[in-house]
């Protein structure tokens, strides 16, 4: 039997009707049509699923979307502002932070959520927070150094703002 | 990738009593109860099990709280998710063990989702919080349909993934006692991967005597080297009442390893997992001696 | 490095702002209108007859579209080694038997991917349960079980190489040792699993997929011959790829599969496997069991090796014959060998199929060869570096019959990575130790097992009016960057910008043939490709300057900084801009089209050019509990000259990442067939927290057959990784060992075994 | 001046010395040529087993032996 | 997955080798196990009731004597499936008797069991521990009974 979701997802208010079963990755990807975030594995153990639940790093295939009911979901089509990536999505291209890319989004959103938490993350901070991310490709060093870049990126946009 | 494929009835209870209600209607076999969900959706994607009813208690944030009082102690609401222990000022001054712990658990994804409460009540003998709050000498509530009850955290677990829940009964609350002057605590797990589960875990409590020279109490529980969680009692014997060196925690981790009762898989043998624990012991012993000193 | 406006310059990805936005999309995301959803259903026994399949009632669920089986297919056999009738030895479905556990035996497409897994749970098979075998060397053996019936002893191929006096020169060695290896597999893991979507149009009788695969050439071929059709009536699209690591090299039955089910349906179907499928039924990393025997002077010069390699082939071919004809080759690298044999034997079991992962071959024999050259280096007492010093390769180098090296800049990587131990490594603890490797890698292999007549590599260009550039190549970027690589040598050749550049990648229907992304192939053989297509548009459009400089000059003519110019004049020229819409109009306004292609030619048998470098790992181990921590990582990297510094270090970066894996974690245990590990919490796979600092020192040498003097970078550095690990905990416990996957459990063992050896002779 | 070639028993291959010829011969897989050497006592699997598990040529020598007893020998 | 061991009994080596081979005997010691059916002298057919924490199984299998060599050694083979699609298992059994003094007799076991399926790779570790834990109540059931019959008997 269908239940009532009611929540917000990069921004816009949903208000649908699903079967319980569903995992909030497949509402992501197959109602909403949102395929920007990828799943990796059938045990919760890759990250690669990771969008933010109330501006926390959430794995959403280990979420029923009915669980997410009244929150607020950001995934990595509602980074970029219109055609404008976000800092942390400009810092991943510039610093080579992806090959196949297929991991890169839930890389991205937990890096979002860690920078929120943690403007200036170290070296070890970065790896601590985003140890659950399997990427097959990159070795994450490279990975680590875009997001202490994004880092550095956020601050100063914010001193912009601030001097606006 | 795999899905949950079979159909059930969603129960979001909104209250405690009306998630009482609710597992006392329908019988063990037909529902079960999800919180976080971290372990039982990947089991329910395998169509290892395939409750009727699925309850809903995540929702439930009446249960989700930190308490601290200099005479009662710590109080966690069973709902409270990992993250919010791992982060809490109060717990990272007066029992950063649990902090430390946290920090190490899975992964921030599961921690930012998943809740102490399941954990503990999911009973994986490697589960990190169980360790901790038996070394704690924390006490469990649980409320079922004939009011509420406390046991001692260490007698929760009873075998591989089965606890001492009688049906009808939610745990609600972990209360860990305030430390007694002079103790230090300490945990260490063992894991080649970080963030994997454990291959074997150890958590150390010392208390020591006013002079800080002798051992006046201690416990040592052990994770993943059993089908439950156990507390090491011989190699406590050996501690107490002494004045502890590295000999005698060596000797410590000698008898704490033929406590355990490891098991053999492709991760480790059983060998290999009583040695860990040997050495483990004798770590985390100077640590919690040391933070015992300080304290 | 100046020379160039482009190449060498560190450079975005092309495929960058799509990738971090999520607007990239994989066949994983792709849904056509009116589309099923295919399952496989596969075999619960590693052998078995398949006695009858009921398949009335899963036909009967609501939503189910089609349900076939073996005898609906056409039957047809495939594989890569298509040279060799014999090694195509799969089908789209079991016809008559069963070999291994996730052989699969029937196919389901519903409207739901929940129907489609149901359904299957109602098919009927009754199988006759075989014997069955799981060792390569029981599998030879006369009495076994055979799985192919007309191939004997389980035998797939065998290989032997021979050259110098093998015998000889071992009498004249000083010193002589013998070791023997056994080693696990390893999942690629690719985190965007195997999935195909295919749509067949029934009017036209042609097949559309789009699949994630390293090879679209290479699935065109074999649909073609699974399906018993034209290849040209099949258009393979490969979307964005999330990783492929040598796993998505074959044609596997999520495509073929879907295909069928897409043919007797009239509707598109796809195929995703789950986790568990892609650790089972997926192409893993080749088992070996190995000895080999080095002679030496008293100096360290090696006179001569003999090596022996039994491969775990599993039940079908796939690439395995290369995996076994690889570590033969690469047991000689980088080194001087003057003397050699090497036998080999690949033998069928009932086991999934063993093929490639990056660096296949290399990894397997240079994890022998630097763990047997320390152990000989320890007993002449020269150094680890004196002794590869000393016998490292140099330019020119050949081996007989085999391949000839070209450029080589071992000995300067050598020296590299010796000097930075040195300056950096001052403050070692009792607990450290240092493992130093050389490693050397193909770029590109020159075998034609896949038996094309086409150029191995391919390139076309369309030049619009405008100037901008549409380059169309089927070079498959699975994440290593070869779309930015491409782009920026069209863009090098012909002067123009980045910007100028779309490129229209790995379509059958639309790019010429290229064989696709492994042994390091893309740069050096499609970017020869892209080169020659932009060489041959840019010689169109100097003709056109030439003409309008009016004179008779018999001067060169380049193309750089979007202008075309007289050489020695630089001043006398035009815009780039301004002489395509020349050449356009004054050419009746036929469109300028270039075509390039590369096939190495003398190159030997094995690869067109070789890339070589060296490491240092800095190794802590904890002797009590037999942890291993990979502290940090010198790499220096001889890969001709890097066309992209970002890419170059990505790839080396993800080498180490998997040569770490095989060296420490990563296993596939089983157990009568059946892999005992299918899931990302089972298998284990370094995470970040595990993952070294890398330096990375490129050493710059110039490849003349490679684009621009480029060679590979893609998997050298995989193969260097355990070994140098291994050596270290020598180096520092004495542990010796004679398999990868060092756990924890294993490094405690070998050392509490090295210290019981230690103390013997005390006792003397 | 002629020389002694060896023809091998199961094909048209001809080889200058018994040594060459086995290995031709052990590099085969289909059963004409695995039946030959069961004919003679020998076990293709044997041959190929000491081959790959054991250093030397031990495979190839065994079958030249016999080879230079049963191969026909040609004179070019 | 193997499961081995021995334990010595204080009874006549005859006597050991009946009681085993009494219809049932085996079947009855097998953790879990209800509605055991003898379909003839040396097939049974049963199910056995199982759970892993949450996680129930209900297994169907038959069990056969494939070897009998008394009074020495016995063999047992048995092959079943998890109901709801979760998986087959089979399992094969060797038991040898070795009179060590007399009237004491030397019971050596070793079970090879497969698992195959969603319920074997669910977690290697899981179901690992409790087949090694199964068997270890399995033969203590099988010795308690044995000590009960002799007991009865004396």
């Amino acid at each position: 039997m269908k239940k009532q979701l009611k929540f917000i997802v990069n921004g816009n208010p949903y208000d649908i009707w699903i079967e319980p079963r569903l995992l909030l990755v497949q509402v992501l990807r197959d109602e909403l049509r949102l395929t920007g975030t990828h799943r990796g594995c059938d045990s919760g153990t890759c990250c690669v699923c990771t969008v933010n639940i109330d501006g926390k790093a959430v794995k959403s295939c280990s979420v029923l979307a009915l669980q997410a009911n009244g929150k607020e979901v950001l995934t990595i089509e509602g980074m970029a502002n219109g055609p404008k990536l976000h800092p942390v999505q400009e810092a991943f291209v510039d610093n080579w932070a992806f090959q196949c890319g297929f991991c890169t989004s839930g890389q991205i959103m937990a890096s979002n959520a860690l920078l929120k938490e943690n403007p200036n993350p170290t070296r070890e901070e970065v790896q601590h927070a985003m140890d659950g991310h399997l990427c097959r490709c990159t070795g994450y060093n490279m990975i680590n150094e875009a997001i202490r870049d994004a880092a550095g990126r956020l601050q100063a946009q914010k001193s912009e703002e601030k001097a606006k | 990738m795999k899905n949950i494929i079979f159909d059930f009835e969603y129960l979001a209870p909104k209250t405690l009593e009306e998630a009482l209600t609710m597992l006392s209607q329908y019988n063990e076999e037909e529902r079960k109860v999800i919180a976080g969900g971290q372990s039982l959706l990947i089991l329910m994607r395998q169509k290892l099990i395939t409750p009727q009813y699925l309850i809903d208690i995540k929702g439930l944030s009446d249960l989700e709280y930190i308490k601290f009082d200099k005479k009662e102690g710590l109080k966690i609401g069973a709902l409270t998710i990992h993250r919010a222990v791992e982060l809490s000022p109060i717990i990272q001054k007066e029992f950063s063990v649990l902090s430390e712990m946290e920090q190490n658990l899975s992964n921030v994804e599961t921690r930012n989702w998943g809740t102490i409460g399941g954990d503990i009540a999911h009973a994986d003998p490697c589960g990190d919080p169980a360790v901790v709050l038996i070394a704690l000498n924390a006490r469990l509530k649980l409320n079922g349909p004939s009011g509420e009850r406390t046991m001692d955290a260490e007698d929760f677990t009873v075998d591989f993934f089965e606890t001492a829940l009688q049906p009808g009964e939610l745990l609600t609350e972990i209360q860990v006692p305030v430390l007694p002057p002079n103790t230090g605590v300490k945990f260490t797990k063992y894991n080649q991967i970080s963030g994997d589960l454990g291959l074997a875990s150890v958590a150390m409590s010392i208390t020591l005597d006013k002079d800080k020279k002798t051992c006046s109490d201690v416990r040592i529980a052990l994770g993943g080297v059993a089908p439950a969680p156990i507390r090491a009692k011989k190699a406590e014997d050996i501690l107490k009442g002494k004045k502890i060196s590295d000999a005698l925690l060596a000797e410590a981790g000698q008898a704490a390893s033929e406590e355990a009762s490891p098991t053999t898989d492709i991760q480790a043998t059983d060998e290999y997992r009583r040695e860990l624990v040997k050495v483990l012991v004798k770590r985390v012993g100077v640590e919690a001696l040391a933070r015992a000193k300080k304290a | 490095m100046s020379e160039y406006s482009i190449i060498g310059k560190p450079t975005r990805n092309v495929d960058g702002p799509a990738k971090v936005s999520g607007e990239a999309i994989y066949t994983f995301d792709m849904v056509l209108p009116n589309m099923l959803y295919g399952k496989l259903l596969r075999s619960p026994y590693p052998h078995a007859k398949i006695i009858s399949i009921d398949t009335s009632e899963a036909e009967k669920l609501q939503g189910v579209k089609a349900v076939i089986t073996g005898k609906d297919t056409p039957g047809g056999k495939y594989g890569l080694w298509r040279r060799f009738p014999e090694l195509c030895d799969q089908t789209a479905l079991a016809m008559d038997k069963v070999r291994f556990i996730g052989d699969p035996v029937a196919a389901v497409a519903a409207v739901t991917a929940e129907i489609a897994e149901r359904a299957l749970d109602l098919i009927n098979v009754e199988y006759e349960i075989l014997p069955a075998v799981f060792e390569p060397l029981e599998a030879i053996k006369d009495d076994a079980p055979l799985l192919h019936d007309d191939i004997s002893n389980n035998i797939n191929i065998t290989r032997h190489v021979e050259w110098g006096d093998v015998d000889e020169a071992f009498k004249n060695s000083d010193y002589v040792r013998e070791d023997r290896f056994i080693y696990g597999s390893q999942a690629t893991a690719s985190t965007e699993v195997h999935n195909s979507l295919a749509s067949y149009d029934k009017g036209t009788g042609r097949l559309t997929v789009w699949s994630s695969t390293q090879s679209p050439y290479y699935l065109q071929l074999g649909l073609a011959d699974a399906l018993k059709m034209r290849e040209g009536d099949i258009r393979v699209i490969k979307p964005h790829v999330g990783g492929g690591f040598g796993g998505k090299n074959s044609t596997m039955p999520d495509s073929v599969n879907a295909a069928l089910l897409s043919m007797k349906t009239g509707m598109p179907v796809k195929i995703v496997y789950n986790r568990e499928e892609e650790f089972t039924c997926t192409e893993h990393r080749t088992a070996m069991n190995l000895a080999v025997k080095m002679g030496f002077k008293k100096d360290g010069t090696i006179m001569a090796k003999e090596f022996k390699l039994i491969t775990d082939g599993g039940a079908y071919t796939a690439l395995g014959p290369t995996a076994l004809y690889l570590t033969g080759t690469y047991a000689t690298f980088p080194y001087n060998i003057p003397s050699y044999r090497y036998d080999g034997v690949r033998t069928y079991n009932n086991k999934m199929w063993s093929t490639s992962v990056r660096s296949f071959g290399a990894t397997e024999a240079q994890y022998a060869t630097e763990i047997q050259l320390d152990r000989a280096a320890h007993d002449l007492g020269i150094s680890p570096i004196e002794i590869r010093r000393k016998n490292a390769m140099t330019p020119g180098y050949e081996a007989p019959g085999q391949y000839k090296v070209g450029s080589c800049g071992l000995l300067e990587c050598i020296d590299k990575v010796e000097k930075r131990i040195k300056e950096k490594w001052t403050d070692l603890s009792k607990d450290e130790g240092v493992g130093f490797t050389t490693f050397a890698y193909m770029c590109g292999g020159i075998f034609n097992w896949i038996d094309t007549p086409y150029a191995f590599s391919g390139a076309m260009i369309k030049v619009n009016i405008d100037g901008t550039v549409d380059l169309f190549t089927q070079a498959s970027d699975i994440g290593q960057g070869t779309n930015t690589v491409n782009v920026m040598i069209c863009a090098e050749e012909l002067g123009i910008g980045i910007e100028d550049i779309r490129l229209h990648p790995a379509d059958t229907a639309t790019t010429p043939v290229d064989l696709g992304a492994w042994a390091s192939r893309e740069t050096m053989m499609n970017g020869n490709a892209v080169k020659d297509a932009a060489r041959n548009v840019k010689e169109k459009l100097i003709e056109i300057a030439r003409m309008k400089l009016g004179e008779n000059i018999v001067y060169d003519l380049e193309a750089k900084n979007k202008r075309i110019y007289l050489a020695i004049r630089p001043e006398r020229g035009f815009s780039y801009y301004d002489i395509v819409k020349d050449a356009i109009k004054l050419n009746d306004g036929e469109p300028i089209i270039g075509v390039g292609h590369y096939t190495p030619h003398r190159k030997g048998m094995v690869s067109p050019a070789w890339a070589f470098g060296s490491m240092a790992v800095r190794v802590k181990v904890d002797r009590e509990i037999g942890h291993v921590e990979v502290k940090d990582v010198i790499v220096a990297h001889d890969c001709g000259q890097p066309i992209n510094p970002l890419g170059v270090r990505g790839q080396v970066e993800g080498s180490v990442h998997l040569g770490l894996g095989w060296g420490l974690c990563e296993e596939q245990p089983t157990d009568n067939g059946m892999v005992l590990n299918p899931s990302f919490a089972d298998y284990k796979i370094i995470r970040t927290r595990d993952m070294p600092q890398i330096e990375l020192h490129e050493v710059l040498t110039h490849e003349p057959e490679g684009p621009f003097g480029a060679k590979e970078s893609a998997e050298g550095a995989v193969g260097p990784t355990a070994p140098a690990i291994a050596n270290a905990i020598f180096h520092i416990t004495g542990a010796e060992f004679s398999s990868n996957t060092l756990k924890p459990e294993k490094v405690w063992r070998a050392i509490r075994e090295a210290e019981e050896k230690a103390k013997k002779p005390a006792k003397r | 001046m002629a020389n002694i070639n060896y023809r091998c028993p199961c094909c048209r291959k001809i080889s200058p010395d018994t040594h060459d010829l086995a290995r031709h011969y052990l590099g085969q897989t289909d059963k004409k040529h695995k039946d030959w050497l069961k004919t003679k006592g020998l076990s293709y699997a044997q041959l190929i087993t000491w081959q790959v598990t054991e250093f030397g040529n031990k495979g190839y020598e065994a079958l030249a032996k016999v080879l230079e007893k049963e191969a026909t020998k040609v004179e070019i | 997955m193997l499961i081995e061991g021995k334990f010595t009994l204080k009874a006549p080596i005859q006597e050991v080798w009946d009681f085993l081979l009494e219809p049932g005997t085996i079947v009855s010691c097998i953790p879990g196990a209800e509605k055991m059916e003898a379909v003839d002298d040396k097939t049974w057919e049963g199910i056995i009731k199982d759970k892993v924490g949450i996680i129930s199984v209900k297994l169907q299998f038959t069990q056969t004597f494939a070897e009998i060599d008394p009074p020495k050694h016995l063999k047992a083979v048995g092959r079943g499936s998890a109901l709801g699609g979760l998986g087959t298992f089979s399992q094969e059994s060797i038991v040898d008797l070795t009179e060590v003094a007399k009237d004491e007799v030397e019971v050596s076991y070793k079970s090879t069991v497969n698992l195959v399926g969603r319920l074997a790779t669910f977690g290697e570790r899981i179901m690992r521990a409790k087949v090694d834990s199964k068997g270890a109540e399995f033969t203590s059931n099988l010795q308690k009974k044995l000590m009960e019959v002799q007991s009865k008997k004396a």
